[in-house]
């Protein structure tokens, strides 16, 4: 079996560096690489480039490197939880490409899968279609859009194995399958770490075809965003 | 006039037998409460969960299980997860069959702007765009004016849009409306309501059939 | 829930009609619709399209068809198989459309996931790229494939509850999950049907909105082409 | 001269620690057995499995367990099972570092035809196109020669192309040659077999070193 399995966050951010393009899975704070994410902010890494559905929170998240000033430019979805991103976008000092969050993904899996560009409906006749090919299929409007390039994807799964299978858990899936060898070196955090044959490979949500590096992430925090129970 | 339940409500009964169906965040969450139980109804968050249960019980609540308002949740027996590129293909191809989700504004011609007012606020588009772009059958919950009171149907959108010519249906705490041919065609008032209350608030053309009916609840 | 559930083939193929396309999910013999093939001889429609990757043997799969001369048309990658169908294509009597793997493959989950159209270096060079659009990407020439369009799809898994969800198994699932969804109406046959929470929903193949219809099938032959073992 | 497991045994020893490594059907599919223990590879196969393993004891065959040539195969611990459409995304993203398939011709530009001949033989080009299409790395394992003599190494494809430029390497039963700027590079000869002989044998052109040593197995 191929070795991909480092010892910790440190050693999987090996060869990160400032002005670099990174990968974030996660959607809202459900299924985000917190060590991975600290150990960026650890580095202190410099004008890199995020590609994440959302933005974290203000002390959460990818909102730890904001508020560090680390992140020069976001590609996202949806920004709406984090009044410090929101200050920085509007003063200028933080470029932001908003996108439509299934073209986010479908850009994230074209990559992933070597399909350089495609067409899709959405955004048509809005800002986000501005100076893209716009070309009807079936009679109705779509535009281009291209694979992402991203240098690292931090993707945190459940389970993995020490060939770098995965298996994510419920909604914490999200971005992080589609994440997965997008980026020129793929890092993945897990919760449980194990041998080989231990994950039932009919399964596996993720080959470790798509992974490059695994490790055993530690201290899980799982902050819930909007706790809504009923009685 | 409704109250943001009451929309909802009204809303519930456009939901069909064995639709699937998405809910946008705010008014459209809580028309997962009025849907009639001898109806076979399942809903799908764009975060990646189809069969979207109500929310969990104190000890039921788990951080990896949130619907696309970040809101903790739980899953119905027959549910499943998937990725995001999954769930925007059920979206973009057409495998929903229903969207319901609010507006900033709406334009005559079925325009959608919800997602950014320049200068001042942008949170993002989400999955509006891609929701917007690809249904086939989308109504819009909102109230009929904003907060200083001006119009929010249309002749067309000042905002950013979010979508072109894709709503079907808007309903509001004055009306229920439908888009046709360029204008807003009234189909229902709101409980106590009158058609002129409705024409005062709507800047859009509007299309009056000479008998509108109160909506029933 | 919603009612998926039929109670066998001849139900299940209500609708099917002379002229209409089909996909069919499979590889080789391994993972086909053996119970929705036999319903189309015993239907005996005529004039189809199919869309597969194989073309089954003489004596199976869609062998069956082409014996019956059904078939007007296939679309295909692989067809090596088969003497009945390599006679009808080289006298002209079956229109062959012959087309890379991996842009089967992706054609389907265009169909499935609403992209019209993509990008692939597939077959640039060829026969395959003829009257199609060529395109550099990352300075190399790309081909312009568009979604597949189709009356019926029918797949073959392993288990489904009656919600329609679906889970494959081993390299039986190949292009079936690609199918589901990707014409009108999607028919799956199933070894085992379950009720609605049996099936964990974290290992789900195919959700249940990409399924129209659902059955049990029966006397499963499961052909193997070349047994292979070792001492 | 080598037989088929011997272009196999030869070709084993491209394969590096760490490979992924996509076996075409026929000889390349011997290469599997002549891989060094003492290195990491694992095999995938396009019909939907990574970490294929030998073929299965008597007892344990299963119809729904094959490789991309039908044959029933066994599952290594930490294999895994996906659909066509990821398998191919595997292929077409360069994920799979080596691709090792058979050929009928071979051009001096690196061009290979091995699914067609016009008028007498269809079998289809099955993921061989998206192979030789994607990956950055493909040797040809092939007899230097056709059944009737003639080379299969030429100055141009006379059959249908499967791909363009892509064959980096070709190891036959005489040589291991690279394809280098428009030629073939002569690397090693087969054992027992002279420079004289693989010139007869190759159409193309072919650059020659002066000293083309034979081939350690």
């Amino acid at each position: 079996m191929i070795k991909k399995v480092v010892a910790n966050a440190t050693e999987a951010l090996e060869g990160v560096e400032d002005d670099m393009t990174f990968m974030l899975g996660g959607f809202g704070l459900s299924g985000i690489a917190e060590n991975s994410i600290a150990e960026l902010v650890r580095r202190n890494v410099k004008n890199v480039t995020c590609i994440s559905n959302n933005a974290g929170v203000d002390d959460f998240g990818l909102g730890l490197l904001l508020q560090k000033k680390q992140i020069k430019k976001m590609i996202s979805s949806y920004v709406g939880e984090n009044a410090e991103f929101e200050r920085q976008m509007l003063s200028g000092e933080l470029e932001v490409d908003l996108i439509p969050q299934g073209t986010l993904a479908e850009r994230c899996r074209a990559a992933q899968n070597g399909i350089p560009a495609f067409y899709t409906p959405a955004g048509y006749g809005t800002e986000v279609a501005e100076g893209k090919e716009v070309r009807e299929f079936n009679g109705k409007p779509h535009i281009m859009e291209h694979a992402f390039k991203a240098d690292f994807a931090f993707v945190k799964a459940w389970k993995g194995d020490e060939a770098g299978n995965l298996i994510f858990k419920g909604t914490a899936r999200n971005f992080n399958p589609n994440m997965c060898g997008a980026a020129k070196i793929t890092v993945v955090e897990v919760e449980e770490l194990v041998k080989p044959g231990e994950l039932d490979p009919n399964f596996v949500h993720i080959p470790g075809i798509f992974v490059q590096r695994i490790y055993q992430g530690k201290n899980y925090e799982k902050r819930i965003e909007q706790r809504t129970v009923r009685k | 006039m409704l109250d943001k339940n009451g929309i909802a409500q009204r809303i519930a009964k456009e939901v069909k037998d064995g639709y699937y169906v998405n809910l946008g965040i705010g008014i459209p969450t809580l028309v997962a409460n009025f849907v009639r139980d001898d109806i076979e109804v399942e809903f799908q968050s764009e975060n990646g969960i189809l069969g979207m249960g109500p929310f969990p019980l104190e000890n039921e609540v788990d951080p990896d299980l949130i619907n696309a308002g970040k809101q903790t949740i739980t899953a119905r027996p027959g549910a499943s997860f998937f990725d995001s590129a999954m769930s925007f293909g059920m979206i973009r191809g057409q495998h929903v069959d229903l969207t319901i989700l609010g507006a900033m504004e709406v334009s005559q011609d079925g325009d959608i702007a919800n997602w950014k007012i320049p200068g001042k606020m942008v949170k993002g588009m989400g999955g509006a765009m891609d929701l917007v772009g690809s249904a086939e059958h989308i109504i819009v919950a909102m109230m009929h004016t904003n907060k200083a009171g001006a119009s929010k149907l249309l002749k067309s959108c000042s905002l950013p849009l979010t979508g072109v010519k894709c709503v079907t249906k808007i309903v509001t705490n004055l009306a229920v409306l439908e888009v046709a041919n360029g204008k807003f065609k009234l189909l229902e008032r709101a409980p106590g309501v009158s058609v002129e209350e409705i024409k005062n608030a709507t800047e859009g053309e509007m299309l009056v059939p000479n008998d509108v009916p109160e909506m029933q609840l």
